[in-house]
């Protein structure tokens, strides 16, 4: 096509990428002289082993297989080199597999027969080969963002959010009215009242009760103040929390002889302090 | 014969390169210009004329192509715009301040922001009376013909849907707000309840401008 | 002349439709379902039907219209690719273990994780089903109803839209896999051969809590 030669145009390779990050196992004469460090496993390390039989894996032998691997993992520990447990557990494997490949099976046993084990090991081999095959295959499709593309520019289909606003005449009256009740301006006046501090009660209370050794109620003490409604309430709380203060300094006793009863109150003797 | 098999190839030829518009243009994150897709035609392509092609093909479809300056690019057909646009509806109560405001400028209408701020008590937020003009209950009516010419606002015919009043003389008066308990009667016997005016503009209103930008210009002066 | 001005009608109609269709399609970069553009249509209307005649309108066009499992997507024609493809490189290259991770997952799901790591022959890093999660392209789909009732694995819609697939069915060399019996577990000879299946759940699955956290615990205890 004409269009193939211009210079900026895409690059048109058509072979097969590589995808695998893993490089490429080594080449089949150093296979023996390697650890297993390039390998993912033993069934990967087996199925390069499988690969270098260069035939079919269907048409592979098993039996060649198994001593080529045992074969390797000798040669890797002879070094001394570390071999992970999973190669170790296949070596068994495969030196079962050998076995019950080079004896007949015997009548009566009821072990799978080495024949079967073999297929089963193809057969994993095969499947994991495919899969590599496949997941080929998927990467060097016609990829999105690769060789496919999706729209450039995409045009944002746009939701617009609209608030109805829920509000009753009601809300909206009630709204107005409070607003106009607050902003009355009304003048106020604090009343004034005549508070008796702890102190003067105190200082009257001790002068009330004198010398006197008598139980005396508290309201026959103040008949005097309890006089002016506004007052009483307090003067009774004001005398009231000043006797208490007195008792704690032991100046005075109290005594109430039922619940809501009149207080009564006398100078305490000295010689009981 | 061989003039038809010619005449065949060019018209597959055309198609190709159609077909390469097509997809790059489509796939560009920009408007492509006749310049950059130059290189992924032959050589002596006449990219004008495929261009013009093109748009007529798509000219009635749903997405057409479109001429941005030098560029080209396929857009969402102008028409199919609005039916594109969705519309999500959610109820929310509205606000203390909103309905505040709202009730003083129904009310005392026609209300600047100034003294919608003295019945309140507190400086009227901008969102405030742009929401209350979002949902369409309140207007712009003119400007006042005082210094600083302010804004006046007024409500609605939208409003008065919404709050089922004919019009606005059916809002309460203080005897009939006192008579729902809606004012208490500790009020001083001098309080008035404004009647709301809702000719077309007062004596002391100017109309606004089409242009008039409302009172943008005072919110950015004051900050 | 009733039914021609109704048969006109309706093909105004379907045009209509068509072009909805077309603009909404063509907006979106990733694919719709058919439940995503119902609301733009209206009811009653059989979008499957109008889907397949957009397609077959867009089928020799340098833009096609390609379905990918549930959803419907715009895409540059397939054949353009090599022309198109761009020097683009992976931004994140996959390693061979999560490629074959991938693939075992795409043609053997719903797949566990012992499945996967009975394939491979080796234990999967917990990175790999992540990362191929975080890609989109895999989905924990539910548990099976086996002992320990482990996670299964599919593929997403996503993955279908990445390698151009349009349903699972299309996976490549799926025919010869299944003829060589390599989609099974175990052994093949007498064994029923099961195929990729990204149906909603299987038999044996069960449907994954919006809670469940899926193989992490596993995970956790093996650490």
């Amino acid at each position: 096509m004409g269009h193939a030669s211009h210079p900026d145009g895409p690059r048109m390779t058509e072979a097969d990428i590589n995808w695998f990050d893993t490089p490429a196992p080594p080449a089949a004469e150093d296979v023996l002289h390697v650890d297993v460090g390039g390998y993912e496993g033993p069934l990967d390390l087996l199925l390069d082993l499988a690969r270098r039989q260069k035939v079919d894996l269907s048409a592979i032998s098993v039996l060649a297989l198994a001593e080529q691997y045992l074969g390797f993992i000798d040669k890797i520990r002879a070094r001394r080199i570390e071999v992970a447990a999973d190669y170790l557990v296949m070596a068994a494997w495969l030196a079962y597999l050998k076995s019950r490949l080079m004896v007949p099976q015997a009548p009566g046993d009821e072990e799978p027969s080495g024949e079967m084990l073999a297929a089963m090991l193809q057969f994993r081999l095969k499947r994991l080969e495919a899969m590599r095959t496949a997941a080929s295959r998927l990467m060097n499709r016609p990829r999105l963002g690769f060789q496919i593309y999706a729209r450039g520019a995409p045009e944002p289909i746009e939701i617009a959010r609209r608030s109805i606003w829920e509000a009753s005449l009601y809300d909206l009256l009630k709204a107005y009215s409070s607003q106009r009740e607050r902003g009355v301006v009304t003048d106020y006046t604090p009343r004034l009242r005549t508070v008796w501090s702890l102190q003067d009660a105190r200082d009257i209370l001790k002068r009330l009760i004198g010398e006197s050794q008598e139980w005396v109620s508290l309201d026959a003490y103040l008949v005097d103040y309890l006089t002016t409604p506004a007052e009483r309430a307090t003067v009774r709380a004001s005398t009231f929390a000043s006797s208490l203060e007195l008792v704690r300094q032991g100046e005075i006793d109290i005594r109430q002889t039922e619940t809501f009863g009149p207080l009564f109150m006398r100078r305490r003797r000295s010689d009981r302090a | 014969m061989s003039e038809s098999v010619q005449a065949d190839q060019s018209g597959e030829v055309l198609r190709r390169h159609l077909r390469i518009l097509e997809a790059l243009l489509f796939a560009s994150q920009e408007p492509l210009r006749a310049v950059d897709m130059a290189p992924y035609l032959g050589e002596g392509v006449d990219i004008a004329l495929l261009l013009t092609q093109l748009q007529q093909e798509y000219a009635h479809r749903g997405v057409n192509l479109v001429r941005r300056g030098e560029g080209w690019a396929f857009r969402t057909a102008e028409d199919l715009g609005l039916l594109l646009r969705r519309e999500e509806h959610e109820t929310r109560p509205l606000s203390r301040a909103a309905l505040e405001t709202l009730s003083i400028i129904a009310y005392h209408q026609p209300a600047t922001r100034a003294e919608i701020e003295e019945v309140r008590g507190v400086a009227t937020g901008k969102g405030t009376l742009d929401l209350l003009m979002e949902a369409g209950w309140v207007r712009m009516r003119g400007r006042r013909r005082t210094p600083g010419r302010p804004v006046t606002y007024g409500t609605t015919d939208a409003f008065l849907d919404h709050f089922g009043l004919e019009s606005l003389s059916d809002l309460p008066g203080l005897d009939e707000l006192k008579g729902a308990g809606l004012l208490s009667g500790r009020l001083p016997p001098d309080m008035q309840i404004p009647l709301p005016f809702d000719g077309a503009l007062r004596d002391d209103e100017d109309p606004l401008d089409p242009s008039d930008p409302g009172d943008n210009e005072v919110e950015d002066e004051q900050t």
